[in-house]
């Protein structure tokens, strides 16, 4: 057992700090080519990289002031493009890959409906195979990204005579189809930068368009929404972005607050937790690289990550006082570098509700926990097993 | 003892949720950018000095009902439950000042003009870090011939903006002393905060060389008075508010289906919603022993008032986050109603003293009760 | 409204005192006669007392310094007694009703099985007819006052073919019967003066001692554990018995414990909270001298107090520090005068755990705010119409 | 980099499991009035030093294993978990403080007889009221011609019946020193305290005129060293123990029906256990990185241990309640086992400092760095 980071000599690491030095100002293709968007995949993509040098990349690409591109399209980055590589067509990865990895086309979710929450084997969007290609019809919602991008990964219907999940199919589908139509949604920070409704009429879509076969839409979902709960369970208050516990103690000792009792407490059992979430997230990491699968116990994590980073900006908050209810009022410091919008205090703190609300509630969560890692009995989900034609017309999803 | 509401209060609660209930409407801030000045707030305030609500706590003889401090919390309960913009608040600030600080000339030539006319006040008392038990020192007074001129800044003054006369707490050799303010002289500037919470307006207000007459009584020994009144107020309202804010999510959760059933008829989501109910009980009975206690000038009535401001206020911010989640993303939007809560409730937990100042208020009474 | 107490001079309490300054130590019997033991009864038991009269008589008999004979004999008079008025003959009112409010006659409930739990619907222990009495037979757990009850109220499955709920009939058994056997129970205090188990082998009811009819036993049963829930929930920290967070605060304020503000934040959050609990007991007193039902609201104040006396008696603990685990250490002060057992502060916290355990957990209390004041759907109970047999022959109570 | 347990730790972690699942009983616990005695203390620290673990920490030069403290962890991970009753506290604490402050001719004479031949030792540094940072009043050495002489009394002293020598922190000129007593000589009162967890032997010691030699080294360079260790060894307890519980509550919600269904198919327990899980992993990381840092030297490993201490022993008393209420009243008896986590787990918050204690001392540290 050994906490220590890779250090400072390591030979890989010297390796990478030495490709970042001769190109200071890379084009995300040319990181790509390098191995340096996905080195987790294999060749020709990434390196087939261990979790260190992963870790050792990462860390370079940050000490290089290099925007990671996961960054800029992590829909395809951290969550969708691999199941190419399992799932895909060869065509669709020469069509897809490079592009999605070079982030010279963005890529965004369709998954999430207005009726469907948590239950998202619920979902209504469908799509209607005819002749050569797919008709959908449908609404999506909490689409990030969706304004921006190029590529939608799209979940939809296309056996309605199958149960809830076994109809559901993958789809990647173009952004500018005629029947696609993008409404932002402002959300209670009164920003609009982070989530979109996508409206989804009569929009055509290739056959060559599916991924995988008819039905696998839902296990390739999952695959696809697992991977997400490990990227976002950061120390960082918003999903790993924004102000760590570390920066919540910081800010507080360089205010002076921490001559408030309670506050001094509070602080420290955050910091406490933050540093145990970054150790968690390291051991995760660490798992991979032993070929030990993280698996739910990731969601271990989460499930204490989300209230974790909430309780941080509401003390940061808090401090304020007065204050902190005046849009613009002096907050606590932030570092100067800064990875994007939730870097901002009192932006992370009116969008804080959101964080555990997106990517399965605490709820799920937690029955994921007892479910699968402690064999507790599982809720029974009495749609689970109808076909879905005849949920519907028993209006199994309306109110009882 | 009987620990009811009466007849009359029920008859005062019934007539103020009738007349909320047809004139308010939140919808128009839930479009980004809007202000109380979009919901009605003016419109709403002329119905409400017709209906008499300006001098609600006036004693009749100027003009007013003489509402008692329990017969308010009727009325100011239900603007707590559905957000109300109206320039209440400021209003009955300005007023329980002149009440408690003003010679009988000086009430005189005010509160029936409030009480008859709807002339607006606000209280000015909060320097800009919030503090509003301070010595006043952002802000002074300098005696001139006739009265008094005064210079400098507050923060935090509700309903400031559009009043008719401001009642500002100004430093005076060495003593903070209460100065009632025309509003609309030059040497005034209220400017807008841009305040998180769009259903209450809030302001910051510079003077420079702005005229003042005193109120006659000392601050020290008028100021605990108001303050008990408006720590009330924004009890009662976050109480109603919470209730509000329990109601509203326990239908969502009636009707929201997840995997085939109802959310509310999933353990997780109704032990919580219980739990809220729970608290909402206990916010509510605590502001109403607080409004009587003031109402009968009860020795225990600060610590009362403290102690429901404390719990009010913590339960309101526990819930409006709580409720967001059972709401789960469309809660989270602004299109939707659960963030005005969530943000009245945030707010009115600092205003005045968070909850952990109060508690810390209170333990000081219960030792200088013990000593 | 009008929080304020029943004042000195009113002239019921005149009364009252009167009459105990005539009977400086009456006998229960004395009180009995009086009214003074069941005052809201009707007469001749009672004085069909309001609310108000009631609480005078309460507080009376505690400044008369004279025990309580609802102290005493707490099952009779505070949840079982009252039933012999709507479903008992007039042959058990004679036999029962006087011994009992005198407290000659001690009663405890038989209710509590070990495989029940919550689920009291679930219970085993059976009674078959035989000629002019029933036959006993199985296991009572968590008896209070076992020990010490001659009459004991006893739950028995009558009829095993129908409903768990619908089988079930009521006694008053004598609990010195060949056959009843009561074995104290030690709990995690150490003590064991509180539980007992009671073994119930072929004992002979006679058919006299039926409480109303065959298969009305759940429907009484629920009634009297209502009434205990009411009784249950003043802000002491043991089931209303015990210190108070009023007694928190002297004491802390008298060791001169509030200089740490952790402490004092604390303190005062159980302050406010027991005044809280306070005024809600009032008002449920106040509700019914309205003629209100107080219903299952009263179920959320028991939420309420039940983690509130934990908190208390926790906070009283940790300001021990490593002296709260020396048994017969230096606790907060208590006042003089002592009402049992739960007014020392370490008994208290080493009992505390039970305090949400008995009489509905936490679970089922939130279950009946959930649905009988939310009106939120009702949790299913599988077993609930099934015969009782076929659920015995299905296994449908060991694991699933 | 390398987050995971070596095999020398699996092994020497399955081994402790191995021999501590056959060794330890608690079942004579489980009737009151009982005591380690009853438990086998005195047998299983013989085997223990049969299997060498009197020694663990003790270097191979003087006879013992050279463990790190890491590898100590594994092993007294596992004697937390089954909540095992042995001497191994206060040999532990006596051996640390011996290696700390002892010169080398007092390891030498001391430290092989404690690997070899188990020589029971305890620390005695805490005064009547808990603290064991103060400047040891309580207890004053004088020194003699040929030593010193000690006299005073400390309290909650782990291990001390039946131990063969004490390590006494005591005053001397103004300072604290901390001195070697042969624990059988007459001025020496060892008293049992009626200590609530009874899987612990904890005492008060008197001392009058008790013959006693002093360690070389300055106490305030070695204390929070010790310390440091000791925390460790709580907070490994109270991680190791909390996982137990979870583990046992987890097979009883499994098994328990009510209403037709495990008390484990419900959501409002599924979601309990979910978090003393999730809690678990989080104590665990927080004690291995402790253990991790120590066994490095790194200069976080003083923050570290206090983290741990701090999170792993609030865990612990929350999980050790929460499993009481998921058994229902029979976790409630004193024949079950929960009731003696719950006890363990309130001792170990309390020793060598609170986890409030612990977090305050982590501020002071994270402020020192940042002055």
């Amino acid at each position: 057992m050994n906490f220590d980071l890779p250090p400072e000599g390591d030979p890989r690491r010297l390796e990478v700090r030495a490709w970042f030095e001769a190109h200071p100002k890379p084009r995300f293709r040319e990181m790509g080519e390098a191995g340096y968007v996905v080195p987790h995949w294999p060749r020709p993509w990434g390196l087939a990289a261990d979790a260190e040098l992963q870790l050792i990349i990462a860390e370079e690409i940050k000490r290089a002031k290099v925007t990671a591109p996961n960054l800029v399209n992590p829909v395809a980055i951290n969550n969708c493009a691999q199941s190419l590589l399992t799932h895909g067509t060869d065509a669709q990865r020469k069509r897809f890959l490079e592009p999605a990895l070079a982030a010279e086309e963005i890529w965004c979710m369709l998954f999430s409906e207005p009726s469907g929450g948590s239950d998202l084997g619920a979902l209504r969007t469908t799509a209607r195979r005819e002749d050569d290609h797919y008709v959908v019809n449908g609404q999506k919602i909490w689409t990030s990204l969706a304004h921006k991008a190029k590529i939608g990964v799209l979940v939809a219907r296309t056996d309605p005579r199958a149960t809830k999940h076994g109809g559901l199919s993958q789809f990647l589908i173009d952004m500018d189809s005629p029947g696609v139509t993008v409404r932002p949604i402002i959300d209670m920070s009164g920003e609009e930068n982070e989530y979109n409704e996508v409206f989804l009429d009569n929009v055509k879509v290739p056959a060559e368009r599916l991924l995988g076969k008819e039905g696998e839409g839902w296990d390739i979902s999952m695959r696809q929404l697992q991977t997400e709960r490990v990227a976002l369970s950061k120390p960082g208050a918003i999903w790993g972005a924004g102000p760590s516990a570390r920066e919540l103690v910081d800010g507080l000792i360089a205010k002076g607050a921490m001559r408030d009792p309670l506050i001094r407490d509070e602080a420290a059992k955050l910091y406490i937790e933050g540093e145990i979430l970054r150790l968690l997230a390291y051991r995760a990491f660490s798992d991979r690289m032993n070929a030990k699968d993280s698996g739910p116990e990731s969601a271990a994590r989460k499930v204490i990550a989300a209230p974790h980073g909430q309780r941080v900006v509401d003390l940061a908050k808090r401090w304020q006082g007065m204050s902190g209810l005046v849009k613009g009022a002096e907050t606590l410091p932030m570092p100067e570098h800064s990875d994007g919008l939730f870097d901002d205090w009192d932006y992370a703190f009116w969008f804080n509700p959101a964080v555990t609300l997106g990517v399965g509630t605490q709820e799920i969560l937690k029955n994921v926990i007892a479910e699968r890692v402690l064999g507790l009995p599982r809720d029974r989900d009495p749609t689970a097993k109808t076909p879905w034609a005849d949920l519907l017309a028993a209006k199994l999803q309306t109110a009882a | 003892m009987d620990f009811a509401l009466s007849d009359d209060n029920r008859t005062l609660r019934a007539s103020a949720q009738d007349f909320l209930g047809k004139e308010i409407d939140l919808d128009p801030l839930l479009r980004p950018n809007a202000t109380v000045a979009d919901a009605g707030y003016a419109e709403t305030w002329k119905k409400m000095v017709e209906l008499g609500w300006a001098g609600l706590i006036i004693p009749e003889a100027l003009g007013g009902s003489g509402l008692s401090c329990l017969d308010l919390t009727m009325i100011v309960s239900e603007m707590g439950r559905t957000l109300a913009p109206a320039p209440m608040f400021g209003t009955l600030a300005g007023s329980w000042a002149i009440l408690e600080a003003g010679s009988e000339a000086q009430q005189q030539a005010m509160l029936p003009r409030v009480a008859t006319e709807g002339l607006r006040l606000a209280l000015a008392v909060s320097d800009g870090n919030g503090l509003s038990d301070g010595p006043g020192s952002d802000t002074l007074a300098t005696e001139t011939g006739s009265g008094y001129i005064i210079n400098g800044s507050k923060s935090f003054v509700v309903d400031a903006e559009g009043c008719d006369f401001l009642i500002v707490a100004a430093g005076h050799a060495g003593k903070r002393g209460l100065f009632l303010v025309d509003a609309r002289q030059p040497g005034v500037q209220i400017g807008l905060l841009p305040w998180r919470d769009p259903t209450r307006q809030v302001c910051a207000v510079d003077f420079v060389q702005a005229a003042a007459e005193r109120l006659v009584a000392d601050d020290t020994a008028v100021w605990p008075r108001v303050r008990d009144r408006l720590l009330l107020l924004l009890a009662a309202e976050s109480a109603a508010g919470l209730q509000a804010v329990v109601e509203m999510t326990v239908a969502y959760a009636k009707q929201r289906v997840a995997f085939g059933r109802p959310i509310g008829a999933y353990q997780a989501i109704k032990h919580q919603l219980a739990d809220m109910f729970s608290e909402a009980e206990c916010a509510n009975v605590a502001v109403l022993h607080a409004a009587w206690a003031l109402s009968e000038d009860s020795p225990l009535a600060s610590r009362s008032v403290a102690m429901a401001k404390s719990y009010a206020c913590d339960a309101y911010v526990a819930a409006t986050h709580r409720s967001i989640q059972i709401f789960g993303a469309i809660g989270f939007t602004w299109e939707m109603k659960n963030h005005l809560y969530f943000k009245r409730a945030r707010a009115n937990a600092e205003m005045l003293g968070s909850p952990a100042v109060q508690r810390a208020r209170l333990i000081d009474m219960l030792e200088r009760e013990a000593a």
